[in-house]
């Protein structure tokens, strides 16, 4: 796996001006369960896979809720993950202290990614990137977001995305539809956040429990759905998906064996970088 | 590559034998393959223009900005690591405020450019930094007028009437020589500006899509440097597209 | 050197501005403040601005220590830029400059370090009105009506008298000519120089300082020793 | 007070003056330094330079407006460097009068008045009274002597005056506040600022004008004695 001498320190560029550590730090967020996050003009709906490690543990949560109007769902290093949503709870304490107003989920998103790249992890020696992928939802007075940081302290706006392990399936479905978004009514967007979901799955069955779902929009708090709600929407969704589109289903289902774990997400990486390197964005 | 497997090239406080710093050569190589950047001084101001590579078709217009505000007279274009940029952004904001509350005035475009140079080139002095992987831009209107400066990331600073850096760079600088700067107003510049990024420089075949970002600081804009209008920002895409097509009938 | 010019706090205010007056109205906020810079019991200034407007959707009026004045301006002066360089379609409001306000306040009270001032602070964002007050000692409140310093006792209770919510620009104006009529009579140092200023949807505007007629012509003003022969 | 205090702290009950003119400004000051009730210096220079083109008047403790005249001076050289060579602005100046006096305002006691000329905004004043406020005025006074000098001040100045104009129109004042304040006195020094640079002038305490209830000054009263007076002949 040594790939070459410059690959080993975050202080290091490579000849071709890359950083091979920022880089593989972003791998580590293809080797997380997938998180996916789309939103409305109204409404940011996240979801992501749950994934226990044993038959005797329960899952890793992926969805924190940071504020009333702000969550993030992580894929990645989980505890990299938590350490950035605390810090996160506590920029949006503090704004709300001194203004008595929530913070812009614009401004809350840079300034993780400026903790993120600079506040040095990314630029010295004796520290490595955070290993976490963070889809960030929100609402402000300029309306419901969506962003994505990633461990090179990138950040950008999506209309809909999804990140970690098997997240293209979710990705190309979401690309397919993310042009009818803007105007979705908050059912139709957690029922599209579903179907992505259960993209990813690679022809798991969806249940309530490999899957969690979280809302935020107007008149609505960040909020985590419990275990029935979700189950009763897969029903009913479930149904509708059956008569409406039967075809769909084969496609994830011949997936299913080529995709062991490992091999998996590195095909997955290979082709997402064959732009160029991720740092260069 | 010559440098490559000799060992001279990666630490930052290592000299090669023939007197180079290899790992600041690299560092400008991120620069040199980033989307392109433009900065022109005209008779009335500074127009900052940035070609925007949109890595995914469902990121949003506007999101993981390149040209940033420093203070109300200066703003700042970033080629090369964007979240490295914002580093440097930070520091000239904090750099710029701190001049206004001693000196009880806005910071000089000179004295601004020296102090960013000077920390730009700090990360190139200590093995545990590694140096910025970005140049930037920085445009700004004091009473001396205009004024244009590029940094690179080995922290030398010039000014310029025209500059140029990222991937379109050589291409974007002939077309620049040719325009005449002391007679062109900020609004005709726009228009250049936006020219230059979409048929001189783009590449449609190769890069993905792109956004073009452009800001200014002139007398229009009552030398505050502001996002260029966007009815404005329409009409030189325009006319981008018309002299782009003008040019494939040709 | 004593104990108490040892410590580093203001012990009084030097250069300080009298009462701001401010109302809301039927389109956002009126405020009205004189020029006066007093010097003890000198009228050192005559041309100190005591109405500034704090971004787009705010205004403030400032009385007390002049000097902290200034460096409270230039806090806000530099929290509006921040905000403004964001350039991400939040802004700051009338509520959240105020909070701020109450927060700084605060803090250096309990430093014993006090900014040596009453300001107040009215302003509109997306409809909303906004008016309060906050103090040297962070005491802070919202109304529809507000006043400092000697303002307090002479113009509040005018305006619990007259005030009510649909007053028309003209109405607002006439109204607070009235305050700072009363406090040009009877607060040994208001100034007759007074500038009135508006904020509505549209942002901030400072009217040009004039001043206020004033009336002398009472029959025992002229003669006032009449009907009471021997009295001062 | 039958005894006089030597160690009592050196302050400058003082006139000191600043005015505005059609091209640049003219600053003004007595001469008196105090301590307690002994004049300690009888010709001292109020008038300080910090720059080429910016000059401060001081008032009040000696030792603190020296202080901070000191520290404006050197940072203004530091500031002066990075400009490359070019001078100052007269704000930059004043606001960093203003930083020293706004920050240290419980222990100084000093009230200054920054005066200059540059070529953005010409001529300028500001007045930098005890808690650090800073002002831009057309003029400022300043000092114990300024006391007396507030109403006159009200009635003679005018915008737009002439270089001598406005001399003349600090000398006035100046005599006048010495010819009432006990704390000033000595001499009236004049510093003049414009496109042109600095002049500095000296009117000596016997060449000054003589006001109510004051008379000419002689050698001796055998002179007034040994004059032959007119009636006797």
């Amino acid at each position: 796996m040594f790939r070459n001498q410059y690959d080993t320190d975050v202080t290091t560029w490579a000849p071709a001006g890359r950083l091979f550590q920022v880089e593989y730090a972003m791998e580590a967020v293809k080797q997380g369960s997938a998180a996916i996050g789309l939103r409305s003009k109204t409404h940011v709906v996240l979801a992501c896979v749950n994934k226990a490690n044993s038959e005797l543990s329960s899952h890793q949560k992926k969805i924190f809720k940071v504020d009333d109007h702000i969550g993030v769902a992580i894929a990645g290093l989980t505890a990299d993950g938590r350490v950035l949503s605390r810090y996160m709870r506590s920029e949006c304490i503090n704004y709300n202290y001194t203004y008595e107003s929530p913070l812009p989920v614009g401004r809350l998103v840079v300034q993780l990614a400026d903790k993120a790249q600079w506040q040095v992890c990314t630029q010295r020696s004796w520290k490595r990137p955070y290993g976490v992928g963070l889809l960030v939802a929100g609402l402000d007075e300029s309306g419901a977001h969506l962003y994505y940081n990633c461990p090179s302290g990138n950040y950008f706006e999506y209309q809909a995305f999804a990140i970690g392990s098997r997240s293209q399936a979710a990705k190309t479905y979401l690309e397919r539809k993310f042009n009818n978004f803007t105007a979705s009514s908050r059912e139709d967007l957690i029922k599209d956040a579903l179907i992505a979901t259960r993209e990813s799955l690679q022809g798991e069955k969806l249940k309530s429990s490999v899957c969690t779902i979280a809302v935020v929009g107007v008149g609505e708090p960040f909020h985590i759905l419990d275990q029935e709600t979700v189950q009763q929407l897969i029903d009913t969704f479930e149904i509708v998906r059956e008569e409406e589109i039967a075809p769909a289903d084969p496609e994830p289902a011949a997936e299913q064996g080529a995709a062991a774990d490992q091999g998996g997400t590195e095909n997955q990486g290979g082709a997402e970088n064959q732009g160029g390197s991720p740092m260069d964005i | 590559m010559s440098s490559i497997g000799t060992g001279y090239d990666l630490s930052v406080t290592t000299f090669s034998p023939d007197g180079r710093v290899f790992q600041i050569e690299y560092a400008a190589k991120a620069v040199d393959n980033s989307g392109t950047v433009i900065g022109i001084k005209c008779k009335d101001g500074i127009v900052l223009g940035v070609e925007k590579l949109i890595p995914s078709k469902m990121m949003l217009p506007g999101s993981n900005r390149r040209i940033h505000a420093v203070h109300r007279h200066s703003g700042m274009a970033v080629a090369g690591l964007a979240a490295d940029g914002r580093q440097i952004v930070a520091r000239a904001k904090s750099e710029a405020t701190n001049y206004d509350s001693v000196y009880g005035d806005p910071i000089p475009v000179k004295e601004l450019a020296d102090r960013v140079a000077s920390y730009v080139h700090l990360c190139t002095l200590y093995w545990w930094l590694r140096p910025f992987g970005c140049g930037v831009i920085l445009g700004g209107y004091d009473r001396d007028g205009p004024q244009l400066y590029m940094v690179e990331p080995s922290g030398v600073s010039y000014r310029y009437f025209g500059a140029a850096i990222g991937k379109g760079r050589q291409a974007a600088k002939t077309e620049i020589e040719k325009l005449k700067l002391q007679d062109l107003t900020c609004r005709k510049a726009v228009i250049e500006v936006a020219k230059i990024s979409i048929y001189g420089v783009h590449d449609e075949a190769k890069d993905k899509d792109f956004e073009l970002e452009m800001s200014w600081v002139c007398d229009e804009s009552n030398r505050q440097h502001e996002k260029v209008p966007e009815e404005l920002l329409e009409e030189a895409k325009a006319a981008a597209k018309l002299a782009l097509e003008e040019m494939d009938a040709d | 050197m004593d104990s108490v010019a040892d410590s580093q706090r203001t012990l009084y205010p030097y250069v300080t501005g009298s009462s701001v007056v401010a109302i809301k109205y039927k389109d956002g906020i009126l405020m009205a403040a004189d020029m006066g810079g007093s010097y003890g019991s000198t009228l050192r200034y005559k041309s100190v601005e005591r109405l500034k407007p704090i971004g787009k959707h705010s205004l403030l009026g400032a009385s007390g220590e002049i000097s902290d004045f200034q460096e409270i301006m230039r806090y806000l002066d530099e929290l509006i830029l921040v905000d403004n360089m964001w350039d991400d379609g939040n802004s700051l409001g009338p509520k959240e400059v105020h909070n701020y306000l109450t927060r700084v306040m605060y803090n250096r009270r309990n430093k014993f370090n006090p900014l040596w001032n009453s300001l107040v602070l009215g302003g509109v964002k997306k409809g909303e009105k906004y008016l309060g007050t906050v103090n040297m000692i962070g005491i802070n409140y919202e109304d529809n009506h507000v006043a400092t310093g000697l303002g307090n006792h002479l113009a509040r209770p005018i305006l619990r008298d007259e005030w009510n919510e649909n007053l028309t620009f003209e109405e607002g104006v006439k109204l607070l000519e009235k305050c700072m009529r009363v406090l040009l009579y009877r607060d040994r140092s208001a100034v007759n120089k007074i500038q009135i200023s508006k904020i509505t949807e549209e942002g901030a505007t400072v009217y040009p300082p004039f001043s206020l007629r004033t009336y002398w012509e009472f029959s025992a003003f002229q003669n006032p020793t009449a009907g009471a022969e021997g009295s001062w | 007070m039958d005894q006089v205090d030597f160690n009592a702290p050196h302050s400058m009950g003082t006139t000191i003056i600043g005015v505005t003119y059609n091209g640049g400004v003219v600053l003004g000051a007595d001469s008196r330094t105090s301590t307690g009730v002994y004049v300690a210096n009888r010709a001292s220079d109020k008038i300080t330079k910090l720059t080429d083109n910016v000059y401060v008047c001081r008032s009040g403790s000696a030792a603190d407006s020296q202080v901070v005249s000191d520290y404006v001076r050197y940072f203004l050289h530091q500031h002066t460097r990075i400009q490359l060579g070019q001078p100052a602005t007269v704000k930059v100046a004043a606001n960093l009068v203003r930083l020293l006096a706004y920050n240290n305002k419980n222990n100084l006691q000093t009230g200054l008045i920054v005066g200059g000329w540059d070529k953005y905004e010409g001529g300028q004043i500001y007045g930098v009274p005890l808690g650090g406020t800073i002002v831009q005025q057309p003029f400022a006074i300043g000092g114990s002597g300024s006391s007396y000098l507030y109403g006159f001040f009200d009635q003679a100045w005018k915008e737009g005056m002439t270089q001598d104009e406005a001399e003349e129109l600090v000398k006035k004042a100046v005599s006048l506040a010495i010819a009432r304040d006990g704390a000033s006195g000595g001499v009236v020094r004049t510093v003049i600022i414009n496109s042109e640079g600095v002049t500095r002038n000296f009117y000596p305490g016997d060449q000054l004008p003589i006001w109510h209830d004051e008379l000419e000054s002689h050698n001796s009263l055998l002179d007034i004695l040994g004059a032959p007076e007119p009636m006797n002949i």
